[in-house]
């Protein structure tokens, strides 16, 4: 079990710094998917299956294809590659990753200082996340129900095809 | 009859009222009537109010026209208090005041500010009467300033030229600068007394105080502030030359006959306490004697005729202070009462002289004009002859002698103010010969314009005959020993006491004060007839001297580098305020950081997340810190 | 109730003035011209009515108390006492010649400019009656963003900064003052349990000496700058110079008086201790105020902001009289509240009729006037006179009592306020020699004043000449107000008072 | 059975979180950002997962499901914002979307 966790674990992080580092961006997403498969061996291993399934149909599946769709849609081709390469090069690394690692580890420090309990090995399963949600959660789960609602029309609205506007002044009149 | 007494400053205010409310509308004619008629009317009835307060004997008569305002245990009414000073000066005010309204309407004939002017000088003769009639000194107050406010209007009357408006603002800055002297002085005694009326204080006073009481002085030497502005002394003096601007009618009723003697009257009328401050009242009379020396050396520099004339009232009114410092209560009022009738006669004999010769001012450009002008000569020399005191003939011998003599013989007189009287008296009758040998002996230089009307001449002779007959209501013991004037003013004033020893020089004295008046006049002949070069040889080998007398001995020049320069200065400077230059930097200072912060809103995303990130990190450091 | 009415008469007719105005604006003009009329004759029926001498310690004259938010302690009170009376008659009876200004001066948005006139002055008017701590705060409000408007839309060329200027100054005072408002309604409601922002609850809050000190600061924030006291003053001249004729009027002759009256009314009633205290520094603030007023005043060549200046300094005398504690000299700050409303504002006037025909307010390009308007002249020097306090006109009572009545509380700090008195006779004298006197070398077209305005400037002249002579009846009716205040102050402990004249004797 | 120390579980939601955030601070292509943020979102959601399992609650999950339902409006959102950008920039530089400087 132990060693499960530990693999898993190596898997998720080596995924995501493959994630973070390619130029392509369809390879940096076929890793995230590796790195979301990952999480959720985590996952299920923490006791949460429904959780695990959830994280592989809508991480891994809905998401990471949702984004694949925009970028086929952009129709980017090698010169977006090559522009993420040059983009990337250079010491922009070091300052946002000092300020990471600063904060990693900070809460690394946190975490091991205080006390660790273990984790229980109940298996909350499907059925007990139910309960909770449409008992106490059952406001949140409204408001989830606005925010979805809130972003297909929002997505509708700003992914409409408008015509461009550059400046109101150069704007066309047909 | 007395009880119209409110009827005397009523009718110079409807007068001025009615010339005001018209405006230039009103023909010549009628405005002439309905400014002279007022004053008349208000000379009648004093003549009448003065005949039935001399037959009755009343002491004094007290009318409330109305409560004026009253707050806590301060009541000020709008109340007369005459007696026998008021009615010396409202005698004087009115009727000399008539004879001057008279005298401008011919002289004034073809101003078209003909309305304004009677208006002006109405309301003039309304707030001198209030002051002199005034039961309290809020009251006087109102005709102090008001008397201020028409001096101001008149000097400036011909306000097309530029430097008589300032002339005029001078001469009101200036007198305010003793106003606020006096009110100060008010507030003091209000302080002390609560309450303003005249009568009250001047009862409570000693009562309250002992000669030489702390309080008594300083407010004593307050009032003197108050006097010193309005009667144009030391150090206060210098705007009245500068007051000449204003028409000649007007420079003898205010600047010569009533106005400036107002300093004179408020010192007598609160005599009182000038008696409890003895240092104050000793102040009186140095400033008084410093003045009439030093403007009687101004006057003898003066080319202007009317200058000559300012310099002389300011010398004058200086023998009434020293007059006022020694006691000589009534000898001081007595002295007003002849100067304001030979002083108001030179103003209008120059007045005329200036008219007719078109407006020309420098008496060495006139010359010949005794038999050009023998009416105006004939007055003008009787009149010269009564500043002069040219001994028994004239009535100003009569009340200059009589200061004279009590500066020597009185009790607070003393050696240095009996020196400096007889050196002025001497300095008197050499420039006062001076501006007639100067202006009617000669040759003519300057051609005879216009003849003066009937209406011009009978005011001068008049006021000719008083300047000479007026002398007699108060001769000395030693020429027929006659007390009118200090009989009249007997119960308000007390009287002069004597040096013990001393009476007996009174004839001494006057033989002196005669022959030093008359060697004035050979003196004067001596360099201007005789031998006029030598005039120019003094003039010219001290002329320093000459120049400081002429200006005035710089007071002006003093007062520009002290106070008007760095006054102007220091506004000019904080024109734009400095303290909105602090809210200036304020909005500055707020603008400078909008500006600066607004720069870390590069619009590029990824520097807000930096940002973000970097809060988190400090938080949770800080978090660590504060609680491991 | 009447109170009420007439608050509102001036609201609804703003309204109506500003609904009519888009069909006729001599319409407009007319319905605000009445409204004010029919204030004024209100007022004047209550003043006619009343006893010469209210008795001290007398009611109210009128008093109108309504729940308004009864759950925070907030009612809508409006009550009359002689010095209200006073304002509310100066108000209304200024506020007929504001309208009457603007008849010719403003053609564009007419019916916008009324509106906002006749709220700032019901603004104005709630300020003087109100009994009420909020409802101060709201009608201080009231009169002061209509009055942003109408110096910001209507002004001269500088309007935007001058409309800044002014609003900011206010409103950041004004808010120091909220803050002491609930400061005191808090405290009050800690000590006591009862919420409410009804002034006579308030008046006797027991507290500490330093709170008191902090709040009293705040009520003195709003009211110091409004009069304004002399580092806060700068908005003035800004605002002054900018405004249009009327607003300057009702700025000059009205808005500063709320300061004036907040100071008597609130400021020192709420907190006698501290107000004792700051006594000294309040005399040296104003004498500060009148001679730095004075000496700025004499060299500004803008006529508006000379004018202003001149009314910094005889704030001034507002400031000297109220922290002298005596009788007199708070009959003198009623008085000179009075009669610098009516002088300086003619002046304003004045200053709008020269503009209209000059197009210029610098009076280095005027001069020699007297020739061709000779009643225009007339009329200004009396004005000119009324504002270096020359007897026989209002301002003389105001500063001969106020001066009076400081002269025991610090005889130093008077007498360099009457020497101030001196150079107010140069900066006055200043404007007719440059107006009125010296060489007239124009060629403008110069009419003496209009019929309309000498409707306006006549009856300024006689009530100022009245007031001069005849000032007991207003005297008479501020007396009871006045007595109170001037009790309150006095029955402060003994040494504190011997302290206060010492100190403010010593001050420099 | 063997088992987790918990802070293991948060150790793993940090590290991928501050990968994440790198990624986010480095990249200046939108959909790379995106991408990121979602990864540190899934850090975020693993991080209730570990705190619901040592307690044996339901809560983290529910928790977790919340944050999966506003990483997908997010993306939905963002992903057409992207695409109005591209539009009307030419570019996916979000650099390049720097009018509201200040």
């Amino acid at each position: 079990m132990q060693a499960t966790f530990y693999i898993a674990s190596a898997v998720a992080v080596l995924a995501t710094i493959m994630v973070i580092t390619r130029y392509n961006m369809i390879h940096a997403l076929l890793y995230l998917v590796i790195s979301f498969l990952a999480v959720a061996i985590v996952f299920f291993i923490l006791g949460a299956p429904f959780i695990a399934a959830l994280e592989v149909i809508i991480y891994a599946g809905a998401i990471v294809v949702l984004i694949i769709f925009v970028i086929m849609m952009l129709n980017l081709k090698e010169e977006a590659v090559e522009q993420e390469r040059i983009w990337f090069s250079g010491n922009t690394w070091i300052g946002p990753g000092v300020l990471s690692v600063i904060l990693l580890g900070e809460l690394v420090y946190i975490l091991v200082t205080s006390a660790t309990p273990e984790v229980s090995h109940q298996v909350i399963d499907a059925k007990d996340v139910g309960r909770s949600l449409y008992g106490p959660y059952i406001i949140g789960v409204e408001l989830c129900g606005l925010l979805l609602m809130s972003g297909i029309v929002g997505a509708y609205h700003l992914g409409r095809q408008k015509k461009k506007v550059v400046h109101r002044f150069l704007e066309k009149t047909e | 009859m007395i009880h119209l007494l409110w009827l005397i400053p009523t009718l110079p205010f409807l007068g001025a009222l009615t010339l005001v409310l018209a405006g230039s509308s009103l023909p010549r004619r009628i405005a002439a009537i309905i400014g002279c008629g007022s004053i008349g009317l208000a000379a009648l009835i004093t003549l009448l109010i003065g005949y039935e307060f001399l037959t009755t004997h009343t002491r004094a008569y007290h009318d409330v026209a109305w409560s004026w305002f009253a707050v806590a245990d301060l009541s000020v009414g709008f109340s007369f208090h005459l007696d026998a000073l008021s009615l010396v000066f409202l005698f004087v005010i009115t009727f000399v005041g008539f004879l001057i309204h008279l005298y401008s309407v011919g002289f004034m004939h073809d101003d078209e500010g003909f309305t304004r002017f009677f208006a002006y000088l109405n309301l003039f003769v309304c707030a001198m009467l209030l002051l002199v009639l005034a039961d309290n000194l809020v009251l006087l107050y109102l005709g102090w300033e008001g008397v201020g406010l028409c001096s101001y209007l008149l000097i400036g009357f011909w306000y097309d030229e530029e430097k008589n408006g300032y002339a005029a603002r001078k001469a009101f800055i200036m007198t305010r600068v003793g106003d606020t002297a006096l009110a100060i002085g008010l507030f003091m005694l209000f302080g002390v007394f609560h309450t303003l009326d005249i009568q009250e204080i001047l009862t409570k006073a000693p009562q309250l105080w002992s000669p030489g009481s702390q309080t008594a002085t300083l407010i004593a030497f307050l009032l003197l502030g108050g006097a010193v502005g309005k009667s144009a002394q030391l150090p206060l003096q210098s705007w009245l030359p500068d007051a000449m601007a204003g028409p000649s009618p007007v420079s003898a009723l205010i600047h010569a006959a009533t106005m400036v003697t107002a300093g004179v009257y408020l010192i007598a009328r609160m005599h009182g306490i000038y008696e409890l401050a003895p240092l104050a009242q000793l102040w009186v009379g140095i400033i008084g004697a410093i003045t009439l020396l030093i403007a009687g050396c101004s006057a003898l520099t003066q080319n202007d005729l009317k200058r000559v004339l300012a310099y002389s009232t300011i010398s004058q009114i200086g023998y009434m202070f020293l007059a006022l410092g020694i006691g000589a209560w009534s000898a001081a009022v007595f002295h007003f009462m002849i100067h304001a009738f030979f002083k108001a006669l030179l103003f209008l004999a120059a007045g005329t002289v200036i008219w007719a010769l078109h407006h020309e001012h420098d008496m060495f450009n006139m010359g010949g004009l005794r038999k050009r002008m023998p009416v105006v000569y004939w007055t003008f020399l009787t009149g010269a002859g009564s500043l002069a005191a040219i001994p028994l003939v004239t009535a100003g011998f009569y009340s200059k002698d009589q200061i004279l003599w009590l500066a020597w013989g009185g009790a607070q007189g003393n050696l240095w103010f009996f020196v400096a009287a007889l050196t002025g008296a001497f300095i008197t009758s050499v420039y006062t010969f001076r501006m007639v040998f100067v202006t009617f002996f000669g040759e003519e230089k300057t051609h005879v314009g216009h003849h003066p009307g009937r209406l011009m001449n009978v005011p001068l002779i008049v006021l000719a005959v008083l300047s000479l007959a007026g002398g007699l209501i108060e001769l000395p013991h030693t020429l027929g020993h006659v007390t009118l004037m200090s009989d009249l003013l007997g119960p308000v004033l007390p009287s002069t006491v004597l040096r013990a020893g001393a009476e007996s020089s009174e004839i001494v004295i006057q033989l002196i004060a005669a022959t030093v008046a008359l060697s004035g006049v050979l003196l004067a002949y001596i360099l201007y007839i005789v031998k006029p070069a030598v005039a120019d040889d003094i003039k010219s080998s001290c002329y320093e001297v000459h120049r400081l007398w002429y200006a005035g001995w710089r007071f002006d020049d003093l007062y520009n580098v002290l106070i008007v320069r760095p006054f102007v200065w220091l506004s000019q400077i904080n024109k734009h305020d400095v303290i909105d230059r602090f809210y200036a930097g304020l909005v500055a200072g707020t603008e400078y950081f909008g500006r600066t912060f607004a720069r870390t809103q590069t619009g590029v995303l990824r520097w807000y997340i930096m940002g973000i990130t970097a809060g988190a990190v400090l938080i949770l450091a800080l978090s660590l810190v504060i609680n491991p | 109730m009447i109170l009420l009415w007439m608050i509102v008469i001036l609201m609804a007719g703003g309204v109506l003035a500003g609904i009519v105005a888009t069909w006729s604006t001599v319409w407009c003009r007319i319905i605000a011209l009445t409204s004010v009329i029919l204030d004024t004759l209100l007022i004047g029926w209550i003043w006619a009515g009343q006893e010469v001498s209210l008795q001290p310690g007398a009611t109210w004259i009128a008093e109108v108390n309504l729940p308004w938010i009864p759950s925070f302690g907030i009612s809508f009170h409006l009550a009359l006492d002689g010095l209200s009376l006073l304002m509310l008659a100066l108000t209304f009876f200024l506020g007929i010649f504001a309208v009457l200004l603007s008849w010719n001066e403003i053609q564009y948005r007419t019916g916008f400019f009324h509106f906002n006139l006749l709220w700032v002055l019901a603004g104005i008017a709630g300020v003087f009656v109100t009994l009420d701590l909020f409802l101060l705060y709201f009608f201080w409000e009231v009169m002061l963003i209509p009055m942003y408007f109408l110096i910001g839309i209507w002004g001269h060329a500088n309007r935007q900064y001058a409309a800044y200027k002014f609003f900011i100054f206010t409103q950041a005072s004004g808010l120091l003052m909220l803050l002491a408002i609930l400061g005191l309604y808090f405290v009050h409601g800690n000590q006591t349990s009862v919420y409410t922002f009804e002034y006579s609850d308030l008046l006797n809050t027991p507290m500490s000496a330093d709170l008191a000190r902090w709040l009293m600061l705040g009520f003195l924030a709003a009211f110091l700058v409004k009069l304004p006291v002399v580092p806060f003053h700068t908005w003035l001249p800004d605002a002054h110079s900018e405004a249009p004729t009327a607003g300057s009027f009702i700025l000059a002759g009205l808005m500063l008086k709320t300061g004036a009256y907040g100071l008597i009314r609130f400021a020192l009633p709420l907190f006698p201790g501290p107000a004792v205290e700051f006594a000294p520094w309040g005399m040296l603030l104003g004498t500060v105020g009148i001679v730095y007023g004075a000496v700025q005043a004499f060299s500004q060549t803008d006529l508006k902001r000379l004018v202003a200046y001149t009314s910094v300094s005889h704030m001034g005398f507002v400031m000297l009289g109220v922290f002298a504690f005596t009788e007199i000299a708070l009959q003198g700050v009623v008085m000179q509240m009075i009669t610098h409303a009516i002088s300086t504002g003619a002046l304003f006037v004045l200053a709008g009729a020269l503009y209209e025909r000059m197009h210029t307010r610098d009076i280095l390009q005027m001069g020699g006037f007297w020739k061709r308007t000779p009643f225009m002249a007339t009329v200004s020097l009396v004005f000119v006179m009324a504002s270096l306090g020359l007897p026989g006109l209002g301002n003389f009572i105001a500063e001969f009592l106020t001066l009076l009545g400081a002269w025991p509380a610090s005889p130093v700090l008077t007498a360099i306020a009457t020497a101030g008195l001196v150079a107010a006779t140069a900066y006055s004298l200043r404007i007719m020699q440059k107006i009125f006197l010296g060489k007239d070398s124009h060629t403008h077209v110069l009419p003496d004043l209009s019929l309309r305005e000498k409707l306006i400037l006549v009856p300024l002249a006689v009530v100022i000449i009245m007031l001069g002579l005849f000032p007991q009846r207003v005297i008479d009716t501020a007396r009871a107000t006045v007595e109170i205040s001037d009790k309150q102050q006095n029955t402060t402990p003994v040494p504190v008072r011997g302290m206060l004249s010492e100190k403010g004797g010593n001050h420099e | 059975m063997e088992t987790i120390a918990v802070e293991y579980g948060l150790v793993l939601a940090g590290t991928l979180f501050a990968l994440g955030l790198i990624s986010v601070l480095v990249r200046r292509n939108v959909i790379f950002m995106l991408i990121s943020v979602e990864i540190m979102l899934n850090a975020a959601g693993l991080a209730f997962i570990v705190a619901g399992a040592r307690w044996g609650q339901a809560d983290g999950q529910v928790m977790f499901i919340f944050i999966v339902t506003m990483a997908a409006a997010e993306v939905s959102v963002g992903l057409a914002l992207i695409l109005q950008i591209y539009h009307q920039l030419k570019t996916l530089d979000s650099d390049a979307a720097d009018k509201m400087k200040g």
